[in-house]
């Protein structure tokens, strides 16, 4: 049961992460929700690890510890991009940055 | 809180100053900053203005000497001497030699307190915990003590007189005088080596503020600001007063004209005041101190005007005066250093970052009693 | 030798030196300068001034040197003084001050009064514990706070004093001087008169008879 | 050559004849003769005077504004550093003192007359037309009077404060009442 | 009482109970909707840093105690700081607002919010379903060990297991780096 | 058990220094038993585990509070000194009653908090700052067997929970709705993250040499001495230098001490992101400022300086925690020193010194380390790990700072 719970625990977070991205125009909220997200899946890849058959073997914490580096390196790459967004268009809307559409 | 300009950066309003901790009084700068680089800076005085000269116009001319002690209250001596200096221009009033050499050797010591003190004042600027002001206060501290035995108080002498000077030297003086000269370039030394080398400093001041001398000259500067641009221009040669071309001095002069430049400046400068000091201790002659044709009380000087300037510590201090031949001036203006000085504030301020900003405007060394009046 | 960060250590050598050379600086000469200053008062310069008293020559009341002239109300810079002159009963304006106040909340010390006295009256203190709870009334000091023996004025500008007591000295002497010759003078006038009058006298009567 | 007056005014009046400028005497021992230049002449002067090859007066030094009783002045004290010599004194007049009280400003040619010049606008109420930035420089913005004026009356209760100097200071100004 | 006293003190205290991960999962969730409901940008961003704070704490209470610092290190440390830094470096702006072509629609606003709110529910709905109701999910699930991570199992799997992943990671980081540094350098002023 | 048995050791703890804190915590847990069993109840292990827990963090909190009572008055008395001036003398024989004034002056302050503030934030960012900076001292093992949480990835620990510092900072910059405030703000976290990379990775190091990231285990590999004498501690290796003075400064620039203050350079920022703090909670920022100054200096301790080891075999009869003590009261003493030193950075200049000096010194330290560990820790291991740090040393010191500034590239004309 308590895998269960964990994974609900996960899925909420996730869900919370989901709304942000589609919901807020601010492409730091997207940021924001994107994170949450990441970390949603973070905590399923623990809660395998935890309640697997051979938690000796430390995959789901290996997959974790990558996890987080890439979001770190998503994280920098994602606001340098917003900050140079604004730059250029004096806003951080999401509706605004139009320009690769063609 | 932030504001976007025509140009399209973002930037922030700061007012530093008035109450801030690095500006050297009730001085403010309203600064436009682009992160932390400056783009705009506009100096905004008149938080110490008294209206000194107004005063003037309703005192006696000898009732004005005072007040002069309160311009630059770091170097009250000087300013004695610009007034009196001018005052003599006007009426014409010769002074005798002692009376010559005891201004050389107060307005040297003056320029040597001045000078240490700023350099621990920029220290200050640079954030340093105040030891290198601490060490030049304990040496100021020791020169205005022989000004007490001279002049009967520490910073507000009221020294000079129109034809001479206040009183003679103490019995002594001389000798406590001398021996403190000899002692001073060890703490230059040790002073020195504890900042000249320092790579932090180096860093904080080189490059920092640099003004040409074209501009230097057509922004007005004097004194060591302006000799740091690499412009040769003294008034202790140029004009000449008082028993300055008796004495041998160098003149130091700059080649960058940066921030480094101005603090180096000061310190070559307090070795050649030392020069001036040894000199002018072995060639004191005896003799009146004072013109006894100069009246105390009614001193009233002739219809006209002059122009009398001398090399303050921080630069030209000029005073400009008018008579009517009454016993009150009719005009009496004052040509400060430190307000003019910081008249290319802006140029050296504009592209440097906001802690540069503090380190030229201690560079260029103002008082505000000064820049006010 | 100029290894990267060699100013930054030489400058630590520095402040290490002064940290330590400081307790080992008991003489108070080279580097702790600091006054410990309710417990050690400064040895003041004779010439240290601060703000101005009178002088009176024995009797405060009878000694008064100041004569009330106003000079020194007249040239004070910042306009710190206020002299009433003192009446006889009579209402005959008398040679000294009824009321002589120094307002020490704005008088700077400057001693224009002292140069200008020309009767010696007026002189610098070298007092600096004067603050107070209130900013109105003890700061004026009136007559009697003002007024000060010549003793004490010896005490704390010896060569001044003894400068200005010559001076009123020669002034004395020479105004006896002066007297004498006038006295002299008059009574030579007074005796030659007389004698005239007793030569018309003893003529007259030669006259008369 | 050394400059005096007398040689900068020839050497003027030789490149600028049109240029309305003569000689002011100045009684006192100093000796400090001034050249009064018109002021719709004086930037053009000015700009001579700093450019000129003989003359290159190259630094203002002081700029004061004086009050006379039917014009104001600003007198210009300029040195030479380039031939180390000075000062030349200019001076320009006014029409009169409140209504006409403009002058050029010479900030153009001489950056260091820009603060001075500031100071005589707020302090003598001169007007320096061309000048970058006319603004007050020491009063505040919202003062009206000039201070410096000779007709100048400070208002008796300004940021009144009192201190028992005030009480001394009317005794004094009335001395009539206590004879 | 004193019976009563002595079952209490009779109780496994020293054992931490199997839900004391509910408190920080509590926390962590609450931190999350507040970062995604709250108007004011920096308190997004600081209700985020709660969350990955309790998340952490999470980490260790499920015995993942590496990852837990780690995401401390990292997420409150590093990304938090870089979220923060990205607001007060980016202003809105009121040129923004008034610019914006999806102001023209009054409804769009709320519409693609009740859009989104309904994806994110549907999502939920059906993770939720699936964690609990799906065949799969009711498969037998071993109890619990007492898992736990030591280091240096964690340091030697690194570099055996997955060398060749870590130094990719490494790879893809210093490429971050680089690349967020040009970005967000400053164009020359022409 | 009795009450006397309990008495009779304490003369008997008292004759064994070395291992007196240890002790006392025992006796503290009998004299609670003995408590129990006079109630007449067997005192359960869980109450015992509590008042473990307790006697820990009363102790650690005590200690540290008073090390930094004592730091605020000491810390003056020298920069005094070094500046010629006498320092608090006048509260207390030799000014010692200095902090307890200066406690009760901050605490009758009045609260003053902006208008515009965020209030709630203004309110909780001394408590975050607080919170971490007391945390951190559990890890530190400040004698023989005396550490409060054994963790196996303590270093780690030390870092992930020192960024707390960072957004607390942040809080009461942005809060404050200063401009100084938030200037303040943005350099700290602009600074912390510059110098968390050099600081973490100079802390690698020594986990690299030493095998475990456990700060326990990371002293015990620095007992012993060389040729009966030498101490192995890792500040005597090039690289275990390098990386010490390396990590010193960036534990500087983490603890926001002179030379790299700019968050709260009072000369450009009055007071950064404390400029609207006053009274109890600007006491609170002081504390935690000190007590992580402290947590970051005896992390130093224990990672290059040998924690709690002697520093001669002949001294090892003075106890292991008054060595850790000395040892951060000489840190401590040295952090004063450069603050009478030293001006501040320029914002630009302390990142290049970050980015272009200490994060490519740290990786040459890394790289000495390496050889050092692989060349064996002879005379070879030294040279070469020597020559590893100096060539970057010197090539980075030219490129960075000689070859810009220098008071020898000046010239000055003289005119008679």
């Amino acid at each position: 049961m308590m895998l269960q719970v964990i994974l609900a625990i996960s899925a909420v977070l996730f869900c919370f992460g989901l709304l942000a991205t589609l919901t807020r125009s601010n492409a730091i909220m997207v940021l924001i929700g994107i994170e949450l997200m990441l970390g949603a899946g973070n905590l399923n890849f623990i809660a395998f690890w935890k309640f697997s058959t051979h938690p000796e073997l430390l995959t789901g914490i290996m997959f974790a510890i990558f996890s987080i580096a890439l979001a770190a390196a998503e994280a920098a790459v994602g606001l340098a991009i917003v900050i140079q967004v604004h730059r250029r268009l004096r806003s951080v809307n999401v509706n605004r940055a139009t320009q690769l559409k063609g | 809180m932030t504001e976007a300009d025509g140009a399209g950066a973002q930037t922030l309003d700061v007012s530093l100053g008035p109450q801030h901790p690095s500006t050297h009084g009730v001085f403010r700068m309203n600064v436009r900053m682009d992160g932390e680089t400056v783009v705009k800076l506009q100096p905004v005085f008149g938080y110490l203005h008294r209206n000194h000269e107004k005063l003037a116009e309703g005192k006696s001319w000898l009732g004005s000497m005072p007040f002069t002690d309160r311009l630059d209250y770091i170097c009250p001596i000087t300013n004695n001497w610009g007034y009196a200096l001018a005052v003599e221009k006007l009426a014409g009033i010769e002074v005798p030699d002692r009376a010559e050499y005891i201004r050389v050797i107060v307005g040297e010591m003056t320029r040597i307190q001045n000078h240490t003190a700023f350099l621990g004042f920029i220290l200050g600027d640079m954030g340093a915990w105040g030891s290198a002001l601490m060490y030049a206060f304990r040496e100021r501290e020791k020169i205005l003590d022989l000004f007490e035995g001279l002049t009967g108080a520490r910073m507000m002498a009221n020294y000079m007189r129109f034809g001479g000077v206040r009183c003679d030297l103490p019995a002594g003086w001389l000798e406590k005088a001398r021996a403190y000269i000899e002692t001073y370039p060890a703490f230059l030394d040790e002073m020195e080596k504890f900042l000249t080398g320092n790579e932090i400093l180096l860093s904080r001041l080189q490059g920092v503020g640099v003004m040409s001398a074209e501009r230097a000259i057509n922004g007005g500067l004097s004194g060591p600001v302006l000799r740091a641009s690499g412009v040769d221009y003294d008034i202790r040669k140029v004009d000449g007063y008082g028993v300055y071309p008796r004495l041998k001095f160098r003149v130091p002069r700059g080649t960058v004209g940066d921030c480094f430049d101005r603090f180096m400046l000061r310190i070559l400068e307090i070795r050649e005041s030392i020069q001036i000091l040894q000199q002018a201790f072995a060639q004191i002659p005896q003799g009146p101190i004072l013109n006894p044709a100069v009246k105390t009380r009614g001193f009233k000087p002739p219809v006209g005007e002059a122009y009398g300037r001398i090399e303050g510590p921080k630069g030209e201090l000029g005073f400009h005066l008018v008579s009517d031949g009454g016993e009150k001036p009719y005009r009496y203006h004052i040509r400060p250093p430190s307000l003019i000085n910081l008249t290319l504030l802006e140029e050296m301020c504009v592209g440097t970052k906001i802690a540069d900003v503090m380190v030229i405007l201690g560079s260029i060394d103002i008082v505000l009693g000064e820049v006010d009046r | 030798m100029n290894f990267p960060g060699s100013g930054i250590f030489k400058g630590m050598v520095v402040s290490a030196i002064n940290l330590f050379g400081s307790y080992f600086d008991r003489a108070h000469a080279k580097r702790l300068i600091t006054e410990q200053y309710p417990e050690e008062r400064p040895t003041l310069p004779e010439a240290s001034r601060s703000f101005p008293f009178l002088v009176f020559d024995g009797d405060p009341e009878k000694g008064i040197r100041c004569v009330a002239c106003k000079i020194c109300e007249k040239e004070c810079p910042p306009q710190c003084i206020l002299i009433e002159q003192d009446r006889d009963e009579n209402g005959k304006l008398l040679r000294r001050p009824k009321v002589f106040n120094i307002d020490i909340s704005v008088c700077m010390g400057c001693q224009i009064c002292v140069e200008s006295c020309p009767f010696e009256s007026i002189r610098m203190d070298n007092i600096y514990e004067v603050s107070s709870y209130d900013r109105f009334d003890s700061l004026v000091l009136p007559k009697e706070k003002l007024l000060k023996s010549n003793e004490y004025y010896h005490s704390i500008h010896p060569t001044e004093a003894a400068e200005t007591d010559a001076r009123i000295e020669a002034a004395r002497l020479k105004k006896e001087a002066a007297a004498k010759a006038a006295a002299q003078k008059m009574a030579a006038a007074k005796a030659a008169a007389e004698a005239k009058a007793a030569a018309e006298q003893s003529s007259q009567p030669e006259s008369q008879a | 050559m050394t400059l005096t007056p007398q040689t900068v005014l020839d050497r003027v009046h030789a490149a600028l004849p049109q240029a309305r400028i003569e000689l002011l005497n100045n009684p006192s021992p100093s000796g400090q003769h001034s050249l009064l230049v018109h002021r719709d002449d004086a930037l053009e002067v000015a700009q001579f005077l700093k450019n000129d090859p003989e003359l290159l007066l190259d630094y203002a030094s002081n700029v004061s504004g004086v009050d006379y009783p039917d014009h104001l002045e600003a007198v210009y004290h300029l040195f030479s550093i380039a031939q180390k010599q000075g000062p030349i004194v200019l001076r320009t007049r006014t029409g009169d003192r409140s209504g006409d009280a403009c002058l050029p400003s010479l900030t153009p040619v001489w950056k260091s007359a820009d603060f001075q010049e500031r100071e005589a606008f707020d302090l003598l109420g001169i007007r320096f037309e061309g000048h970058p930035d006319l603004r007050r420089l020491l009063m505040w913005d919202e003062f009206v009077d000039h201070p410096l004026r000779k007709d100048y009356v400070a208002p008796e209760d300004y940021e009144y404060e009192p201190t028992p100097h005030g009480e001394i200071l009317a005794k004094i100004s009335a001395p009539a009442s206590q004879a | 009482m004193h019976e009563l006293f002595q079952k209490i003190i009779a109780l496994p205290w020293d054992q931490a109970p199997q839900w004391l991960f509910l408190i920080p999962a509590f926390v962590m969730l609450m931190g999350a909707a507040a970062a995604v409901m709250l108007r004011n940008l920096i308190h997004c961003a600081l209700c985020l840093t709660l969350s990955f704070i309790a998340l952490g704490v999470l980490f260790m209470a499920l015995g993942a105690e590496f990852v837990g610092f780690v995401q401390l290190l990292v997420y409150v440390g590093a990304v938090a700081m870089l979220i923060l830094f990205a607001i007060l470096l980016t202003p809105a702006g009121e040129v923004a607002a008034s610019n914006n072509p999806l102001r023209n629609f009054k409804f769009s606003r709320a519409f693609a919010a009740a859009g989104g709110a309904t994806v994110a529910l549907l999502v939920l709905v059906s993770l939720l379903g699936a964690i609990f109701f799906s065949p799969h999910a009711r498969a037998v699930v071993p109890p619990a060990q007492a898992a736990i991570a030591p280091v240096k199992a964690i340091g030697e799997n690194l570099l055996n297991h997955t060398l060749l992943p870590l130094q990719a990671t490494a790879i893809l980081l210093t490429a971050a780096l680089i690349g967020a540094a040009l970005l967000a350098k400053e164009e020359k002023k022409s | 058990m009795n009450f006397i048995d309990l008495l009779k050791r304490i003369p008997e703890i008292c004759k064994t220094p070395e291992t007196l804190p240890l002790e006392g915590k025992k006796l503290i847990l009998d004299f609670v038993t003995w408590l129990g069993s006079l109630v007449g109840i067997a005192v359960p292990p869980w109450v015992l585990t509590l008042v473990n827990i307790l006697v820990v963090i009363v102790a650690i909190i005590a200690v540290f509070l008073i090390m930094f009572a004592l730091m605020s008055v000491w810390e003056r008395k020298i920069l005094a000194r070094a500046q010629n001036r006498y320092g608090p003398n006048r509260v207390g024989p030799w000014g010692l009653f200095q902090p307890v004034a200066d406690g009760i002056k901050m605490l009758t302050k009045e609260d003053i908090v902006p208008r515009n503030a965020d209030k709630v934030v203004h309110f909780i960012a001394p408590i975050v700052m607080l919170v971490p900076a007391l945390i951190l001292p559990v890890l530190l093992p400040y004698g023989r067997g005396m550490v409060a949480i054994d963790l196996s990835v303590g270093i780690l620990f030390f870092f992930a929970v020192g960024a707390g510092s960072e957004v607390a900072i942040f809080l009461a910059g942005w809060s404050s709705r200063n401009k100084y405030s938030i200037l303040g703000a943005m350099r700290a976290i602009a600074q912390m993250i510059s110098y968390e990379l050099p600081l973490v990775m100079s802390a690698v190091i020594v986990a690299l040499v030493a095998g475990t990231l456990s700060p326990t285990g990371i002293v015990e590999a620095q007992g012993g001495y060389q040729f009966g004498f030498f101490p192995n501690w890792f500040v005597f290796t090039p690289w275990g230098f390098v990386a010490c003075v390396l990590f010193y400064f960036s534990a500087l620039a983490e603890s926001n001490r002179s030379p790299f203050d700019l968050p709260e350079g009072e000369s450009e920022l009055v007071a950064g992101h404390l400029t609207e703090y006053s009274g109890f909670k600007y006491a609170l920022f002081f504390m935690a400022e000190y007590v992580g100054m402290f947590a970051i200096n005896g992390l130093l301790v224990t990672l290059f300086l040998g924690g709690y080891q002697a520093p001669l075999p002949f001294l090892t009869f003075i106890p292991s925690w008054c060595w850790f003590f000395i040892k951060l009261a000489f840190l401590a003493f040295s952090l004063v020193w450069v603050r009478a030193t030293m001006p501040r950075f320029r914002i630009d200049q302390m990142m290049q010194f970050a980015w272009k000096f200490m994060l490519p010194m740290s990786f040459a330290a890394l790289f000495s380390a390496a050889a050092w560990h692989y060349a064996g820790r002879g005379l070879l291991g030294w040279g070469i790990s020597a020559v590893l740090v100096a060539i970057p040393y010197f090539a980075l010191g030219y490129f960075c700072f000689t070859r810009h500034h220098s008071a020898d590239n000046r010239r000055y004309l003289f005119s008679e």
